[in-house]
């Protein structure tokens, strides 16, 4: 019996032994992950979402929270150097952190433990625009300055909105290039994210407003899907556009995740060239696509530059130098400067600048870099 | 009782026995004649061919989970496993590009074991209950994924070839993958039913306590279903990977689920001790029908899931009703 | 040998009080908090402890009755869709105008309508529950889809917003707390203090003698699964007024965090044995673990491995060190 | 005490001990078995045979004491070891697979093989299967799924399973506990040709009768002890009996002489489609009705429709007059009726709860204040009164069911039923594979509860208790009751020849 109660206790001492060491020490495949992340970008002091030394008492620079839809997205990832490589120029802290799968829980339960660590601001892209609002008002509540980018959290839950490109802009721009690849003429369909992600629906519906010009008249939107930013789901909805429309024409993917799975279902179908494919998507990714000629052409922006951008901004809602109204000016290091303008809501809004457009002449000098 | 009567019972049961993978047939059949009278594209080659590519993937990893619930375990860990299996695989061709695709599929297999034995021992020797063992090794797995790739993922441009082309080529009009499959299929259908320890492992799901009276190894068995679902995953994971060309890190989140329905529409007893590979292989074609009905006959794309929970619903269903009357004829016999 | 009133021998009672799994909870808790403390300054902080407690409250709202459920010998995957389901119906209702607690009630009936559906096909049908509700897992967030598709509800006004945001008066204590605190002593007294939680038990152990001694199984089973439908969606009105905002994907994946904490609080999963403090200290312990973890500011994948790691650890070490002893024994 | 040895022992148990938790199950036992021999093991509940038993086929490892097989020195660590030494056991519940066919069963472990693919030859399974299954005399078809088999022909399929090994040693427990006689005679015809075969057979039998007509010699173990082995023919079953219980018991079966009173119970025309067909009769307060029957003749799904578990089909029950429709078991016990099940582990008790827990199942709405709060302490006095009352050893009521003998096991199943106070009590088997003490307290406390105008109805497939206990006797057969005989009039003969009637043919 005696020896009952000693094992017991002995078990719970071993598991306690485990709990501490994997709390207590910093999990190291994490900081592996600044070293393994592909190449260019030279890796800096930034620590990157691994467990620190408490900060030092006297403040050497912001600490800036920049929290992601998920973990181990290709985007995300590249947005992180930007954000590190700003972080090392201003001599601030990034903390680069996100859920395990993109959902909002997840997101509110970071946020709420960056609140309690008292962090200088919080860089946000949202996965559930109007859910993370509450939360984003208690970190503001709290002193916290609220930024969001990429994605955006609903005008009452942000002070600056650092936007990729002008949401119309990326919406007509997508229609335009997929008109002039199908010739102004035929069926054409959408692939998206999931259904309940902001920029898409945005986009979708300033492709809508762009089809509704004359010039257009021979182009049929004929169904929008969602892959819900899953690879073999976005695959399989690929495949069933162009089973179930066989006169289908064009496919418009303004998602890095689907838009690669759609060149790919183009590609094992043999359609390539006969549907023509174009949307947001990484260079990396497309390359090979590109190459073949399966997507002649697409756009984004780049992630890393986002990255580097809301950074900046960041740092400099900290410090005070701007407040997000429209009309503020800033610079933002190599990027130079911008302008804060309205963003439709009455807060302020900064643009990274117009699309980058991806095609056969110049996809080899970017497929390395993002 | 006279030779011609025990005749006629045999037959009887046999078609009785045979009820099972009759209903859901039935109900395949009558869903492709829906769907074939809304939409003129469903029946034709090219179709077909993408839904056999399709469930290639799901039914060969539905058919380990089938082997695990069989013992009356359930593997919760599948999709982990596969998603593991086929960012180290992807890891590894990316940068050993001098690697066969054969090569990279027996990696993959031998990932796929380590992982399945993991859960294995932690069953058998641990006597931890499968769904505790699996829940846990799902979130474990999952974040390994993560661990060893930092975050990062493999694409497209960094895979050879060859390796793409495994999945895409086509051997006699089947593609690949479908072939893959069957001869998953076909080996899983003459250990399952034709050797002993197949039987055995059936035995041991109906009734454990006799297995171990019978003198089965229970363990060995337990141990040996975990073992082949985890390679299973493990192919199915390097499959994954060269078949939409990028592994990363939440490649197949949920897809254990889509195994789990697959088996048990397939007429898998979550009780143990009951379902056929067959049946397993029905439970993904019914499964991969719906999901290329739907957006064939251009319904709103979010019926999906609610088709799909009718269905698995409606399977169970039937599946019990079938089998209580099974029985009750059965013991009616018993008297007369 | 002859009477029976006599009470078991003290030693016993100390050893069945001290192996208790409860109390390896505590020490799990104590030590997460001395961790967590000694690595974070921002952990021993009132407020930050109260307001970690608004991130699990849904779950653990659910986790109440997932133990009921467990303790029977059967499993509710389906608790997350149910939620969802319940919480987009209710906002539609509110969307359409009806007063906003009268949408909360609609909402709490879907629930409960959900909770039954799956009780009525597992006792009246003696399905196997995880089979069935693998299905209404994928029926139930469907109708959410189907119902809300690539939508938004919001607006909801303050007085409901107050019951996932608020504290208390003037305390730091959350409303969800409040509401979670008094529903677990609920869910506590009824499990081990009256007929229906002795009968839970019961037929977690023994089914058929429970049927042959007159129990109503089949009864108790739809209620308890009712149970879960019904917290399922209070969870689901807790989770909206908390975000604001309903749309069809909230609380994905729920259920295994749901599932993990009731077997991680000592809850046999092959049913029969268990107790709802053990499950409320595994809520706490996974919660308190989760945000010492964030505020070091660890990956959300690395996260669910160690809970993952808690989970088989909490399980097999006991046992192996048991059957060490036991070789060193002899 | 040793008579004649026939030849060299084939197995030799010297000095075996094992200890469960601190209970000493096996204190030292001796044991040998010689090839062509039908050793008998008897001895009470809990003095060790099925403890022994599992030493001897591995599925135990004994804590000391030695093994010999042939006269070598052995370690049996599982089942498999055992079948390996040809040894091959009967256990008292079938352990079958349900979702495999019968000849799976029959060779589960031991499938013949194809030379060169290792593939299972089906053809052979199936052709041995029927070949063994019709030197039983079993009219199945090896292909039938064994889910939905009766008691007896699962027990069929298990004698099966042994003699597929062609073992050398047959273990038997119990096995004729869920038998008729007709399927025991059989039974012991095929154990006399095996052992005439030389093949050694242990038997364990709580009925003394077969231990006398079949046994060459036998074993007696008490409380984990070996208390001596003698020839059959050297001993009286008086002396075994005080050999086992170290005391004698002299009547049995004591009679109840009680004056009945009205009808209770009427059932008429009770049908179940396919299982029986038009059952009526009448029980009365103060009787004791024995249901005889072959197994498998259906009366314990008599009891289950009278008692709601599975409800007939056709048919009228009246009690105490007034015509009543039983759909579920609560109905029932509203109604004054509690069945006392023949499965006592799986029916009776839930074994992982305590006593008090187990006891008061039936009635726990009684203990139930405002708002369902139990009050334990009414509950505890509750199951004090009649565990005393009915003499249940236990350390205490808090003592899990798991943990007592299986003749405590049943006074607390009776117990449970009791305490609803029922005025109507079906039991089922009610002293199958208790030790010969408890069933004398049994059937004592079947007497009094009669005396005290309680209407029984007994279902039992040992004739001497049916003799012994019943006012009247009612004999099913294939799902109908054949005859019915007052206790003056039945005998043994008249009871045998109605419930094996027609079914020979």
């Amino acid at each position: 019996m005696k020896r009952a109660r000693m094992l017991y206790g002995l078990s719970v001492v071993a598991i306690l032994a485990l709990v501490l060491s994997a709390c207590a020490t910093p999990t190291p495949q994490v900081i592996k992950e600044t070293t393994v992340v592909k190449e260019t970008v030279e890796v800096t002091k930034v620590v990157v979402a691994t467990a620190t030394p408490e900060t030092v008492p006297e403040k050497k620079g912001y600490k800036i929270a920049m929290v992601v839809k998920n973990l181990g997205n290709p985007f995300f990832e590249a947005a992180k150097k930007g954000c590190e490589e700003a972080a090392k120029e201003l001599g601030d802290e990034c903390i680069f952190q996100g859920p395990a799968t993109p959902t909002a829980e997840g997101q509110i339960e970071i946020i709420d433990a960056l609140i309690a660590q008292k962090v200088d601001v919080i860089a946000i892209t949202a996965n559930d625009p109007d859910a993370l609002v509450p939360v984003c008002k208690k970190a503001m509540d709290a002193g916290i300055k609220v930024v969001t980018w990429d994605s955006a959290v609903a005008p009452g839950g942000r002070q600056i909105f650092v936007n990729q490109a002008d949401m119309e802009q990326i919406g007509r721009i997508e229609v335009q290039m997929l008109a002039e690849m199908i010739d102004y003429k035929g069926q054409i369909a959408i692939l998206s994210a999931a259904s309940t992600m902001t920029n898409q629906n945005t986009w979708i519906e300033w492709m809508k407003e762009e089809l509704k010009d004359p010039k257009y008249k021979d182009m049929e939107l004929v169904t929008v899907v969602y892959g819900d930013d899953l690879r073999e789901k976005s695959y399989t909805e690929a495949q069933g556009l162009f089973k179930s429309y066989p006169e289908l024409k064009g496919i418009i993917s303004p998602t890095t995740v689907g838009i690669a799975a759609a060149a790919r279902a183009l590609t094992d179908a043999g359609l390539c060239g006969k549907i023509a494919l174009t949307g947001l998507g990484l260079p990396s990714e497309m390359a090979e696509y590109i190459k073949s000629g399966c997507c002649k052409e697409m756009a984004l922006w780049n992630p890393i530059d986002l990255g580097y951008m809301a950074t900046y901004v960041s740092h400099l809602m900290a410090s005070g130098e701007i407040t997000g109204k429209p009309g503020e000016k800033l610079t933002a290091g190599k990027l130079g400067e911008r302008t804060v303008v309205d963003d439709g809501a009455g807060g302020g809004m900064v643009l990274l600048g117009p699309p980058f457009k991806f095609n056969a002449e110049n996809i080899d000098e970017w497929k390395n870099v993002y | 009782m006279s030779v011609i009567a025990r005749k006629k019972r045999r037959s009887v049961l046999l078609t009785i026995a045979g009820v099972r993978e009759t209903g859901i047939s039935i109900f395949i059949l009558l869903l492709v004649v829906v769907v074939s009278l809304r939409s003129p594209y469903f029946l034709t080659v090219s179709n077909i061919k993408d839904v056999l590519m399709d469930i290639a993937i799901l039914s060969i990893v539905a058919i380990g989970e089938a082997m695990v619930i069989i013992t009356r375990g359930i593997d919760l860990s599948v999709a982990s496993t596969l998603a593991l299996a086929g960012m180290a695989v992807g890891m590894t061709i990316s940068s050993h590009p001098e690697i066969p695709p054969g090569g990279a599929l027996l990696m993959g297999m031998g990932i796929g074991a380590v992982l399945g034995s993991v859960n294995g021992l932690l069953v058998t020797k641990g006597h931890i209950p499968p769904i505790i063992t699996t829940l846990g090794t799902m979130s474990i797995y999952r974040g390994l994924v993560f661990a060893i790739s930092g975050g990062a993922w493999v694409d497209a441009d960094e895979m050879t070839k060859e390796f793409i082309g495994m999945t895409k080529g086509e051997i006699l009009f089947i593609p690949n993958l479908v072939f893959m499959a069957g001869i998953v299929a076909i080996i899983s259908y003459y250990f399952l039913n034709h050797t002993s320890t197949g039987r055995q492992i059936y035995a041991l799901g109906s009734n454990p306590t006799a297995a171990r009276v019978a003198g089965i190894h229970v363990h060995r068995n337990l141990f040996l279903a975990y073992l082949i679902s985890g390679i299973l995953c493990g192919m199915g994971g390097v499959l994954w990977i060269s078949r939409y060309a990028s592994a990363q890190s939440d490649t197949a989140v949920g897809f254990e689920l889509q195994a789990i329905a697959a088996a048990v529409v397939g007429g898998v007893s979550t009780l143990g001790g009951s379902g056929t590979i067959p049946g397993v292989l029905l439970g993904s074609l019914l499964l991969g029908i719906v999901v290329n009905a739907l957006s064939l006959v251009h319904i709103s794309p979010f019926w999906k899931l609610a088709v799909q929970g009718l269905i698995i619903l409606a399977a169970v269903v039937t599946d019990a009703l079938l089998s209580r009357r099974l029985q009750q004829s059965r013991s009616a016999e018993g008297t007369s | 040998m002859t009477s029976l009133t006599k009470a078991p021998p003290k030693r016993f009672i100390m050893l069945s009080l001290l192996l208790r799994w409860e109390w390896l909870l505590v020490l799990l808790i104590i030590v997460a908090c001395f961790v967590n403390a000694s690595l974070s300054r921002y952990f021993l902080d009132v407020d930050n402890l109260f307001d970690m407690t608004f991130n699990f409250m849904e779950k653990s709202l659910v986790a109440l009755p997932m133990t009921f459920i467990i303790i029977s010998g059967n499993i509710d995957l389906s608790v997350a869709s149910n939620l969802a389901m319940s919480a987009v119906i209710m906002a539609t209702a509110f969307q359409s105008g009806l007063n906003i607690w009268l949408a909360v009630l609609l909402g709490l009936c879907i629930g409960t309508i959900g909770g039954l559906i799956n009780g009525l096909l597992v006792s009246r049908l003696r399905l196997p529950a995880l089979a069935v509700t693998l299905g209404t897992y994928a029926l139930y967030r469907g109708v959410a889809f189907v119902l809300l598709g690539d939508l938004v509800v919001k607006g909801f006004p303050d007085s409901f917003i107050y019951i996932g945001q608020g504290n208390v008066l003037n305390t730091p204590v959350p409303v969800p707390l409040l509401l979670f605190s008094v529903m677990a002593v609920v869910f506590g007294l009824v499990l081990h203090r009256t007929a229906f939680g002795r009968l839970i038990y019961a037929i977690g152990n023994n089914e058929e003698a429970c049927r042959y001694s007159g129990v109503a199984v089949n009864r108790i089973k739809v209620i308890i699964f009712a149970l879960s439908g019904f917290m399922s969606a209070l969870a689901g009105v807790i989770m909206t007024a908390r975000f604001g905002s309903v749309r069809p994907n909230i609380a994905a994946g729920l259920e295994l965090d749901v599932i993990t904490a009731v077997v991680l609080g000592g809850v046999d999963i092959f049913g029969g044995q268990g107790s709802i403090l053990g499950v409320v200290l595994a809520l706490f312990l996974m919660g308190i673990t989760r945000f010492g973890m964030s505020l070091k500011n660890v990956p959300g994948q690395v996260q669910s491995t160690l809970i993952g790691f808690l989970l088989i650890l909490a399980i097999l070490l006991p046992q192996l060190l048991r059957r060490f002893a036991l070789r060193s024994r002899g | 005490m040793d008579g004649e040895i026939r030849s060299e022992p084939i197995l030799k148990l010297v000095g075996i001990r094992k200890a469960f938790d601190g209970t000493q199950a096996l204190a030292g036992v001796d044991f040998e078995l010689c090839p062509g021999e039908i050793h008998a093991l008897v001895g009470e509940n809990g003095a060790g045979k099925s403890t022994l038993i599992k030493v001897i086929t591995g599925v135990h490892r004994p804590d000391a004491g030695e093994i010999l097989f042939r006269g070598e020195p052995v370690v049996i660590t599982n089942p498999l070891d055992a079948q390996r030494l040809g040894i091959a056991a009967i256990y008292q519940e079938p352990t079958l697979f349900p979702d495999l066919d019968i000849a799976e069963n029959i060779f589960m472990g031991h499938y013949p093989l194809r030379r060169f693919t290792r593939r299972v030859a089906w053809r052979q399974l199936y052709d041995q299967a029927a070949r063994t299954l019709r030197v039983l005399g079993m009219d199945l078809d090896p292909r039938t799924r064994v889910r939905g088999l009766t008691v007896a022909q699962l027990q069929m399929v298990e004698i099966a399973k042994a003699l597929s090994f062609n073992a050398r040693i047959l273990i038997m427990d119990e096995p004729t506990s869920t038998l008729t006689l007709s399927e025991v005679a059989e039974l012991f015809s095929t154990a006399r040709q095996l052992r005439d075969a030389g093949t050694a057979i242990i038997f364990i039998s709580h009925r003394l009768e077969e231990v006398f007509g079949l046994a060459d010699r036998v074993t007696v173990l008490r409380d984990g002890h070996y208390v001596g082995t003698c020839n059959v023919s050297e001993v009286t079953p008086d002396e075994l009996i005080r050999m086992m219980v170290g005391r004698t018991l002299n009547d049995l079966f004591p009679k109840s002489d009680v004056k009945q009173g009205s009808v209770v119970l009427r059932v008429e025309g009770l049908t179940k489609e396919g299982v029986f067909r038009d059952i009526s009769f009448e029980l009365h307060q103060g009787e004791i009705l024995g249901l005889a029957g072959l197994a498998g003749a259906r009366r314990t799904d008599v009891a289950q429709a009278i008692f709601g578990v599975a409800p007939a089909d056709r048919g009228k029950i009246w009690v105490d007059g007034q015509q009543v429709a039983i759909r579920h078991p609560k109905e029932a016990l509203a109604l004054g009726i509690a069945y006392v099940p023949e499965n006592r582990q799986q029916h009776g008790l839930i074994l992982p709860m305590n006593i008090t827990h187990n006891v008061t199942l039936p009635i726990l709405q009684q203990f139930a204040r405002m708002g369902g709060w139990l009050d334990s302490r009414a509950e505890a006095q509750t199951a004090q009164e009649i565990t005393t009352r009915l003499d249940v050893r236990a350390a205490g009521l808090w003592q899990l069911a798991s943990a007592l003998s299986g003749g405590n096991q049943q006074k607390v199943v009776l117990a449970k039923w009791l305490t609803t106070r029922p005025r109507i009590l079906i039991l089922d088997e009610p002293t199958r594979g208790i030790d010969v003490g408890t069933k004398a307290a049994v059937h004592e406390l079947m007497s009094t509860l009669a005396s005290q105008g309680m209407a029984i109805l007994m279902i039992s497939s040992e004739l001497p208790e049916i003799l012994g206990m019943s006012d009247r006797i009612l004999v099913m057969n294939e799902g109908r009751l054949v005859n019915q005989f007052t206790r003056a009039e039945a005998t043994q003969e008249k009871i045998m020849l109605a419930a094996t009637g027609s079914s020979s043919a």
